[in-house]
């Protein structure tokens, strides 16, 4: 390229207290171009686009915008130098409608005093039907579901009408079909001339919209490469340094029924559920977001009631009231809202791990402290803890790392039914292996698991076999035999609205810069 | 899309609105009830002359009870709204009496007001204290320092002239009374049709969010504390204004009331949420359970049951017809 | 009138002695039918308003008036108790007796009673300078018959200390500047110490304590009122002071009788609050019957030790006929 | 915002400890700088006499907020301790006084404490209402309760056999700083190592994932209000004990101190933080205060202004020696 770049990052590096985040970063982005970024958890991905987007400054180096340094001391001056961004943490204010959020610290106004209201909803609206018209900008945000919350985020982004926008994992919680308006919209900004960072833990997604990428690792680039030259086993190996061995499903499952669910109900979205779960079963549950998959993991895990149904476990009628009581009977569960309902930020890995076997580790009220130590090493070295820091708070912890900790939770509870709820969302492909090849070595060990995913991949690389929810309800149940994404979207898909296919890869045909 | 997410999108206009409504019109339920049982208890207790006083007498409250509310909006707390008033009250009526001209002494209070409000504002927002103990903090000190600037002693004597213009009424109403209604009428506006409302709720709401998309956090919240001594310091005015005095003790235990009001009216002490029209509701409430009952000769403990109990009724209340909140 | 000079009640030049009032003013005079009175007191947690209460309520009673007798719901609670005041207007009682907890917060009764033709006394300790009519004692002398009778009994002088009510508040500053002025100028004493103790007798324990601990060679403290002077007696007890250490409060609770009877306290001001109340109500009738009383009434107080205790702790009829032979022995 | 973030992600290893030590010793460091101040100052400061008073004026409000902290690890707040503290006061009192046995005059007290935080819990739990707003109603609750009980007076005449438990000594050391030592180590036990003390840290700082993980949120903030109402209650029996006499109005505006201290020693009202460490010596350091400015002679307004002051500089201190709380 002989034009200046776009976007410029040179020498960036960011230390935190005794953690170096970045170091000496250094790759550029035209204009009209598409530019992935890569790399496990922890790599320093986010790192960098908040120090692109104000939230962070940089320890040292510089960024450049259209070959001019820029001062990005915070998020508003970032925003004055054209900078949009879509935060990987859910940046949104539940109260406020989805409009006021998406003008949230620039409303438009009448008058330089009154908030435009109307006008602010109108063009949320023209933003929005690009990806989901059906968001209403006058809700309040917090009626909305996270994918949808995802997707307000977006357009957030669009707004702006910026020269760089920067993509922090915008798809964690969409749909493929989702993810296909995206992309549109997507090489649409790049036809403009927009320059696009875009990080993903979905290669398949790089793959598909970026022309070039740049891989991290530990906090410095790797290397920087033009897509169409490059093989994804390649990036992945660059990304995790090491060659990721393709693992091919393995079944372990028994013909012992462990947990019996039958004519499962709840008051809102679960209607009429009833299912068998083996021993060393591998159970996937896959369906549009809102077709009550969360809903449905939940009653299991007692974190809601059912209006009705019976849940046997071993052939015993269990009673579901609260979260103890599934524990009791060997149920855990692995949330979807890690940061939500999954840690306690401020404890250690140590306390978040034995949180829920406290029992088991102060048999006469005290804990044993020795004894906690014990296991928490043990489960840790199990789940592959990183870094090895049993006493360090849990926040400071990466996504995946945090993951680990929750799964570790329920190993040292001993628990026999694992319900995992979008269990590698935001988790890189190292880690995602990690999670992957735990989940088989459980179901080895006799556990029997559920796993609720909307990436159609992994469901299909995990599961026995694959109950597919349609409108609160199991729409189909499909052997390993039957197993496609095809097969499984045909079922998701309330019928009136099923179109052509689920096809995942969308062409980007400009491909130029590259 | 499926059923859910059709569900949740359906009538939304309605819906914000309608959540919005719900919750006042809870309070004013409770008001209802309240004025029912006292109109029924209590002979005369309808006469315009007392509904009036019923006002007057919440006018106080509801007017620190406004910028409690901005404040518990914006996640915060402002315990020394007694003391600033104090304060602001005589420093004001040292002035007055001294023969400095009305609205250069009345300046004089509102910028000890805003001069208290900043300085809780600035060591919540910049030096990131928590609010609840910068402003206990600063309840005493400015106690202290009304006291001392005064000996203790109180300051008499206030210009009749000065007194007519808190002290009137227009229309049959008490001048106090249309006052506040005007300050409640900004603050609605305030926060319902400007950006700096729209900050207090991210900022209370999501205040991480809120500085990612620009939102000046810690202007935001000075600027709460800051109208919240203001508003204490109007109510001192008023108060002198009726009382023709200004005490260095005035104001003592205001910051209760004016919680409770806010609180009654829905604001969450979690921040991010609240409502105009909710608190003028919530310190009614107070004014007519206080009135209602002094009617009734209540003993004084007996009241003082009651005001605990009140304060427990209203917020089950509003449990119940709300969910969590 | 609002050429009405500020009220100093311990000052004023119009005023009467209580036992002077049927000598000067003949017997109670006859009242309107359905005669009501209001009134207000600060808090009904201390013992002395409940027991001015009782003084209205038994004059009340003798007279067939119908009293009603409210106060707000602790001490410092200034607006609940307008909000009351202003209520007892609004019911149309025909007079309204007031202790207001400052100065000027029940100001505004003042003009509504005015304007409904409403005859306001201002009864004790705050007192209100519009005040056409008060009824109470000299705050200020609570302190000097305290002083007066250190400078009698120890007349050796020595260190004294202080502990006072909740800053700011008027009987507080008098009863203390009262103490301090009279024995300072006595010459041999001093004031070691002149603490708050909020009307607390836990905030007196612990400042006693500390007083104590700093100055073991004191010979007295005075607190402004007895609740914080039981505080203080725990207090001396626990230093094992108590034959050296001379306790005074104020007001002459009953405790504070019990206590100096078992030679624990060693005296407190009493301001006799029950008679204070009937002379109050009197006061107060006289003024709907259309007589044109004195601004000031002013009642009795006493200072009470073990050697006096009960000539003044019997019936109330006792009391009253001590007090007069007081009265007009000059005390 | 961000600086602070970075700020807070100290040195791994050491980091737990560590940070948990930084912050009690930012404490100790607070403390040790007032009474070298104090002891310049006051001739006679140091006499071993002193310390003592000082520990034993510190020992009420210690106890208070050990309980107080431990409710605001859990994430809310109790208002109520001063008048729960009054009300078992009384009743205790006028059993002793009508003669029933100690230990069962006590355990009444105890129970009536144990009630009144049953019901703060409750609410806060079950019903799920604002504890500030909770524990702010039944603050008038209680206190009318314990008013109308008594009628208001004081119940005097306590057993001398009664006060000698509580107002003893044991090697030099006044046996209510005893007690509150041993509770204070109690709750250092419960909050370090045990499961309850894992899950009042639990839910303060995340009840949803703590109620995932199968925590017993409600019995567990339940116990948090009612540990509070017995250590007030202990309070209570301490103080009626030293002063011979039960009042209804005992306890006032305890709450605020009892906050200052768990505060001041580090614990975080939005929850999830606190320690007993810390606590006891934030409650030592405002008796060092009381103690300091009345050896000093220090005139009223000024020690309200000192009060108001040592808050505001302690947390001060605090923030620069730990980042944001
Ligand atoms: N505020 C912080 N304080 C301390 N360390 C931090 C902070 N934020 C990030 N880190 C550390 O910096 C490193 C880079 O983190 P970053 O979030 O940028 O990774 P990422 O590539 O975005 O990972 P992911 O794929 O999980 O989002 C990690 O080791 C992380 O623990
Ligand atoms: N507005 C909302 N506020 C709070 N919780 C919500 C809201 N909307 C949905 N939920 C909850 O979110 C969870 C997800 O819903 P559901 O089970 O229907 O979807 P899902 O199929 O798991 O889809 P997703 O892939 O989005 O998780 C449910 O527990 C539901 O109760
Ligand atoms: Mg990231
Ligand atoms: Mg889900």
């Amino acid at each position: 390229m002989s034009v200046i770049p776009r976007l410029q990052f040179e020498g960036i590096s960011k230390m935190f207290p005794a953690v170096r985040a970045l170091g000496d970063v250094s790759f550029s982005v035209g204009g009209g171009e598409i530019h992935g970024l890569l790399g496990e958890n922890g790599a320093g991905k986010s790192t960098l686009l908040r120090i692109l987007s104000g939230v962070y400054r940089p320890t040292a180096g510089r960024v450049l915008i259209d070959g001019r340094p820029v001062a990005l001391n915070n998020p508003v001056a970032a925003r004055a130098a054209g900078v949009a961004m879509i935060h990987q943490e859910l940046q949104q204010v539940p109260h406020l409608s989805v409009a006021q959020n998406m003008f949230l610290g620039h409303p438009l106004t009448r008058g330089g005093i009154f908030v435009a209201r109307r006008e602010q909803e109108r063009r949320a609206a023209e933003a929005l039907a690009a990806i989901d018209p059906t968001i209403d900008p006058a809700a309040p945000l917090g009626s909305l579901k996270v994918a949808q919350r995802q997707i307000v985020e977006i357009a957030r982004a669009l707004l702006d009408r910026a020269r760089i926008v920067a993509m922090d994992e915008p798809t964690s919680s969409l749909t493929p079909s989702e993810f296909e308006r995206l992309a549109e919209v997507i090489a649409g900004l790049a036809r403009d001339g927009v320059a696009v960072v875009y990080v993903s833990h979905k290669l398949d997604e790089v793959f598909g919209i970026c022309h070039r990428a740049t891989i991290m690792r530990d906090g410095v680039v790797v290397d920087s490469v033009n897509l169409a030259r490059v093989s994804e086993k390649a990036v992945v190996s660059m990304m995790v340094g090491r060659e990721l061995a393709q693992e091919q499903h393995r079944s372990h499952a028994s013909s012992e029924v462990r947990l019996s669910v039958r004519g499962l109900a709840s008051a809102t979205k679960v209607h009429d559920v009833s299912f068998d779960l083996h021993r060393g079963e591998v159970l996937g549950i896959a369906g549009l977001v809102g077709s009550g998959r969360t809903e449905l993991l939940r009653l299991l895990a007692g974190a809601d009631r059912a209006s009705s149904g019976t849940v046997e476990i071993d052939g015993r009628a269990i009673k579901l009231s609260n979260p103890r009581d599934a524990i009791a009977a060997g149920i855990g569960l692995v949330p979807e809202e890690r940061k939500r309902e999954g840690i306690v930020p401020l404890r250690s890995i140590s306390s978040n791990m034995a949180l829920a076997s406290m029992g088991v580790f102060a048999p006469r009220g005290v804990i044993d402290h020795t004894r906690l130590k014990r296991v928490a090493a043990e489960k840790m070295k199990r789940v592959n803890l990183r870094p090895f820091l049993l006493d360090r708070p849990i926040r400071l912890f990466s996504g995946g790392n945090q993951q680990k900790a929750i799964i570790g939770r329920w190993l040292a509870a001993g628990t026999r039914i694992l319900l995992f709820d979008e269990p590698t969302r935001g988790i890189d492909v190292g880690v995602k292996a990690e999670i992957y090849h735990l989940i088989e070595e459980l179901a080895a060990e006799g556990h029997s698991v559920v796993v609720v995913s909307s990436e159609l991949p992994e469901v299909i690389r995990l599961a026995d076999r694959v109950l597919v929810m349609r409108d609160g309800t199991v729409a189909a149940e499909l052997g390993r035999a039957d197993l496609s994404e095809q097969a499984i979207a045909a079922h998701a898909i309330p019928q009136s609205e099923a179109r052509a296919g689920t096809a995942r890869h969308v062409g980007v045909t400009d491909r130029t810069s590259g | 899309m499926t059923d859910v997410t059709e569900h949740t999108a359906a009538r939304p206009r309605a819906d914000f609105l309608h959540r919005f409504s719900v919750r006042d019109a809870g309070t004013l339920i409770g008001l209802v009830v309240i004025l029912a049982v006292f109109g029924a208890l209590v002979p005369g207790f309808f006469a315009e002359r007392n509904l009036i006083n019923i006002l007057q007498q919440s006018s106080i409250n509801a007017c620190l009870a406004l910028g409690m509310t901005l404040v518990i909006i914006s996640g915060g707390i402002d315990l020394s709204v007694g003391p600033t008033a104090a304060l602001s009250a005589v420093i004001s009526a040292s002035m007055l009496v001294a023969g400095v001209p009305f609205p250069l002494a009345i300046a004089a209070g509102f910028a000890i007001g805003l001069v208290c409000g900043l300085l809780n504002g600035v060591l919540v927002a910049y030096v990131g204290l928590q609010p609840f103990i910068v402003t206990l903090g600063t309840l005493s000190t400015y106690r202290a320092l009304a006291l001392i600037y005064t000996g203790g002693n109180p300051v008499l004597g206030l210009p009749a002239g000065f007194r007519a213009i808190f002290n009137g009424s227009l229309f049959g109403l008490p001048l106090a009374v249309i006052i506040v209604a005007v300050v409640a009428l900004i603050a609605w506006v305030i926060l319902k049709k400007t950006p700096f409302g729209e900050y207090l709720l991210a900022v209370g709401g999501n205040e991480e969010a809120a500085y990612i998309a620009g939102v000046p956090i810690a202007r935001t919240k000075i600027a709460a504390y800051m109208i919240s001594g203001l508003l204490a310091a109007l109510a001192a005015q008023i108060l002198i204004g009726r009382l023709g005095a200004a005490e260095p003790i005035l104001g003592n235990l205001w910051e209760l009331d004016a919680i409770a009001a806010a609180a009654i009216g829905g604001a969450s002490l979690m921040g991010g949420k609240g409502s105009v029209v909710g608190t003028i509701l919530g310190a009614v409430i107070l004014g007519t359970m206080r009135n209602g009952l002094t009617l009734m000769n209540v003993q004084s403990f007996y009241q003082l049951l009651a005001t605990g109990l009140i304060i427990l009724a209203a917020m089950l209340i509003d449990r119940v017809t709300r969910g969590r909140g | 009138s609002a050429d009405l000079a500020p009220l100093n009640s311990d000052t004023e030049k119009d005023r009467i002695d209580w036992s002077q009032l049927e000598a000067k003013f003949g017997a109670f005079p006859k009242l309107p039918d359905g005669t009501r009175a209001g009134a207000v007191s600060k808090t009904l947690t201390n013992e002395y308003w409940r027991s001015l209460g009782e003084g209205y309520k038994s004059f009340g009673d003798r007279v067939a008036v119908p009293v009603v007798y409210q106060a707000a719901q602790s001490e410092g609670d200034q607006l609940g108790q307008l909000t009351i005041a202003e209520g007892l207007v609004t019911q149309g009682y025909n007079v309204l007796l007031v202790s207001p907890q400052t100065d000027s917060n029940l100001q505004p009764i003042m003009e509504q009673a005015k304007a409904a033709n409403v005859p306001v006394v201002n009864v004790n300790d705050a007192v209100i300078p519009q005040a056409e009519h008060y009824v109470g004692n000299v705050q200020r002398d609570n302190g000097v018959r305290v002083a007066r009778w250190f400078i009698k009994n120890r007349p050796d002088g020595g260190k004294v200390a202080i502990v006072e009510g909740q800053a700011g508040v008027y009987a507080a500053v008098q009863r203390t500047d009262g103490f301090k002025t009279t024995i300072t100028e006595a010459g041999k004493f001093e004031v070691v110490a002149s603490v708050p103790g909020n009307w607390d007798r836990q905030t007196s324990y612990d400042a006693a304590t500390n007083i104590l601990q700093q100055h073991p060679d004191l010979i007295g403290f005075y607190a402004n009122n007895d609740g914080m002077a039981l505080g203080i007696v725990e207090a001396v007890k626990a230093a094992g002071l108590q034959d050296k250490v001379a306790v005074f409060g104020t007001d002459g609770i009953s405790d504070a009788y019990a206590s100096i009877r078992a030679g624990e306290l060693t005296g407190t001001v009493d301001s006799f609050p029950v008679l204070t109340g009937e002379v109050a109500l009197e006061s107060a009738l006289r003024l709907v019957a259309g007589q044109k009383l004195p601004r000031v009434v002013a009642t009795p107080q006493a200072l009470i030790t073990r050697d006096n205790a009960d000539r003044y702790s019997g019936a109330g009829d006792a009391v009253r006929k001590a007090l007069l032979e007081d009265a007009a022995a000059g005390n």
